[in-house]
């Protein structure tokens, strides 16, 4: 059964130092108030996985969180490059941070694997494509009944699993909605999970074939309203495609960074 | 009756015809989705267009500024789980045609958004191969779309993320189950298709006002014209206006919160 | 896009004498009134796969349309055996059929993969299990990660597949809820495919992720009211546990058989 | 005060204290299902039921005829498509106990639902092995419940359906990511569990009324006993009670159409 925890203490005690952590949401529902949390606790040497890094990775590599990045799409959507990401790959800042990278198909399909308890994932990919070549972790095997070349990776197991979503119920179940992604894969893949909601409800109210994950198969759930801001909670609030566009300017320089985490993130949660 | 329009419109009109009407078509964002979503509201109301965030069928009445907009899900058919988008829909040989950017692009076809120099010590990092590189081999086609330069059209890419027909145009020779790749390119100067023999890219088509050395200067390498070079009829009237709403429409709701 | 066709046609143009054949729904939305419609249209040499081959291939198997079954549970739940099955299996009667038994597992990733477009399916499976030494269609592949054996066994790819669903809109998307067992997967799995419906409406009224099968998929539509009877239909009407339970008498004897057959699929869709 | 009841009830209400509270079960259909609504309905409330029709977390008021009962879907959490169950469910490792029923078991615990006789020319077909293979493999460990019978209860299967300990009780040594397999067996005569070294089934408990000859010549095999050897506790009036009218509700649902 999920426990009800505070964000602070769902994080404290499930995110520790050099644990390979997925907070996932794809553009919808990206976990930003956990992000901060762990950039606020100083949380350090993380082994960071999503399919696309966004905001929040770019905020917690600039915090320092993290030591690699395994991903497919590192970039601002519409917007532009992760200047945060940039500036760690390209020449250390805050600290040096390795990078493993695959495709969209590859990711999606790590992540079902890992849901599946599966130590690999199958699927025709990669073919014709360079990133075999700078990621040692792709492999491919043959079909053992048509003799076809499949591309293989190894599915992906995290330490913790980190989403946000619409709803629990006083159980601890709770409702994914909309733009589901690969989080209900993300949670069933880890170790431990914490779900941040934006409300608790009697009931979820959900038609037969809803997503929702049971409470028995989530470590701990946790209230943060407007969550997932500057992303979006289908049903509850819209993206800030605005906030997007301004973390351009924001994050391309050091100190214009460290200002706004200062603010935002440091003494905001202070404050609480 | 001669209309005013910019090479952008032009390239987005273009592309946009490529799309017939009730293809399955595997949208990236940005220029393919504004060329794809075009389509749907001119020639192609029946087109179907699937985003890789699971959204089967969608209508946007906005252009999505990311691919996972809320708006994207709300106008859609149903939205699946993303390993359920690529395993089932993807792989699974439901697309016609994916519709992709690049920043990088070669003779034949292959596609860079990886990186500019060495991948070790990279001059400029790109976002990396998001979908692109089993949309390209896992789609029945593909449409690129992009603008027209010198830094993008290019010799060899730096990086092959995404396979048009290889570095030697022999990449998709034998392979099972793989899709026909690039069967064009539309930019803002001219359509592109690959040579049934070698797979260079060969300009077909030079867009009205284009002239043949504009499109040799902005490409990278000695690029080719077709024996029956045509050209692009323009846009119509209905199209741009069309086009520059949808532009109006999206850039109105991308500047509120 | 979906062709709206009548049951007849749809049947007819489908589903050829020699075909692999799915009709599939595990337990809920069995697709009877298509199958009573196979048996009238005199199909024959079929390979019919099914996970629960149920009463729906007991009659289609006693009616001599099959050749072939593949199936992972043979019974009639809850009440006993599949006398036609076993009849056919034991005896040879109505003709000779040949089997290849699976577990649930391996054909529910069977299906998964045929929708997935891939040649296998990969799973942790059949471990200790003797099937394997009867269904040479088994086989272990090593994880190339972690050395892991891991079963594999072919995708299922029918020629086509049929299946019951709720209801239709007016463009030919399909509405499935409840139990979906493999449905959607037998759908995209197969080369064609034929859904049959309770109702068409204007408007599925679907949330935002149910299970919604778009009318570029399918390939004919068919209204056949009740047609899950005596298998239900959520929403629409429950499952005649009588019937089932009064099969077992019906089924058990030949001559019982071929009258129920006559009275109740070929003179009655005769009255059509 | 001694309470009258059958040897069948004392055997669904031993099976279903075998469960405890909290405990996430995977269901087989007849006697299991049975037993584990029993266990929800008396002192196990928060026992989390999972059908393979893909039915989680489900708590019906009726017991199922088949494994996709709409009561079923009706009364869950929610409802996944069937690979998911097998793939996520099952095989992730979400299920601490699979409760089985079956044909033919032998003295390690190996089950056959597939056929009596030869494969290729059967004495009795029976229905095969539907989910209990990978239930028995990828379950944190397994509950049998069948009545006793030295039809049912022989020293090797005919078949191995399912793997128990296997033909030698080795069949679980060194293989990676396996379950603890069937930890126990409730029968209408007693309780056995797998000896911890050779993992051949022994007889821990015996039922109130019950001889060890009744054991013994009902077992296809030299079975032997615990050297503590228990007396199963009675049923409770109150697990009797529920058993009873869960029992007769079901009977009067199943009678109607």
């Amino acid at each position: 059964m999920a426990e009800f925890l505070s964000l602070h203490d769902a994080v404290a005690r499930y995110v520790q130092d050099g644990a390979t952590v997925a907070m996932e949401g794809f553009t919808h529902l990206i976990p930003f108030a956990a992000g901060h949390e762990v950039i606020w606790q100083k949380k350090r040497d993380l082994t960071l996985i999503r399919m696309t890094p966004d905001i929040i990775y770019d905020q917690m590599i600039g915090a320092g969180c993290a030591k690699k990045v395994i991903f497919s799409w590192g970039g601002n959507p519409g917007v532009g490059s992760l200047h945060r990401l940039r500036d760690a790959v390209e020449k250390g800042w805050p600290c040096k941070i390795e990078i493993l990278e695959h495709s969209h198909a590859a990711m999606a399909c790590a992540f079902e694997a890992g849901a599946a308890g599966l130590p690999l994932a199958v699927f025709r990919g990669y073919i014709g494509s360079e990133l075999p070549s700078v990621n040692d972790q792709i492999k491919f095997i043959e079909c053992p009944f048509t003799g076809e070349r499949l591309a293989a990776v190894p599915s992906v197991r995290p330490d913790v699993s980190i989403i946000h979503a619409q709803r629990a119920d006083r159980q601890g179940n709770v409702l994914v909605e909309g733009i589901v992604g690969v989080q209900k894969e993300a949670v069933l893949a880890a170790k431990h999970s914490i779900v941040t909601v934006e409300e608790i409800v009697d009931d979820l109210n959900a038609h037969p074939n809803a997503c929702v994950i049971p409470s028995w198969a989530i470590s701990a759930v946790a209230v943060a309203e407007k969550g997932a801001l500057p992303s979006y909670t289908h049903g509850y609030y819209g993206r800030s495609n605005r906030f997007y566009k301004e973390w351009d300017a924001i994050a391309r320089d050091r100190d214009t960074f460290t200002q706004w985490l200062d603010e935002n993130v440091y003494r905001k949660e202070e404050k609480r | 009756m001669s209309l005013e329009y910019t090479s952008s419109e032009m390239m987005s009109v273009t592309a946009a015809r490529a799309l017939e009407n009730g293809m399955t078509c595997f949208v990236g964002i940005g220029l393919p989705s504004e060329a794809a979503n075009l389509a749907r509201l001119t020639h192609a109301p029946e087109v179907v267009l699937i985003y890789e965030s699971g959204t089967l069928q969608t209508k946007p009445d906005i252009l999505p500024l990311s691919i996972g907009d809320g708006e994207l899900c709300e106008s859609a058919l149903t939205t699946v789980a993303v390993p359920e988008m690529f395993r089932y829909w993807l792989q699974g040989g439901k697309v016609d045609v994916g519709f992709l950017g690049t920043a990088q692009i070669d003779r034949f076809a292959n596609l860079n958004t990886t990186l500019i120099g060495d991948y070790k010590a990279p001059k400029v990092r790109l976002p990396g191969g998001g979908g692109a590189p089993e949309i390209a081999t896992n789609a029945g086609e593909v449409f690129i779309t992009l603008k027209h330069s010198k830094r993008a059209f290019v010799k060899d890419v730096d990086f092959v993320t995404t396979l048009g027909f290889g570095r030697d145009g022999k990449g998709r020779d034998n392979v099972p189950n793989i899709g026909k790749g690039p069967t064009r390119v539309i930019t803002d100067l001219c359509v592109m298709k690959p040579d049934p023999e070698t797979k260079e890219l060969v300009v077909v088509s030079l867009h009205p006002g284009v002239t043949r050395e504009e499109v040799i200067d902005a490409t990278g390498w000695d690029i080719r014209f077709a024996e029956q070079l045509e050209s692009t009829p323009e846009p119509s009237e209905n199209e741009l206006t069309i086009l520059r709403e949808l532009k109006a429409r999206t850039e109105r709701a991308h500047a509120g919160e």
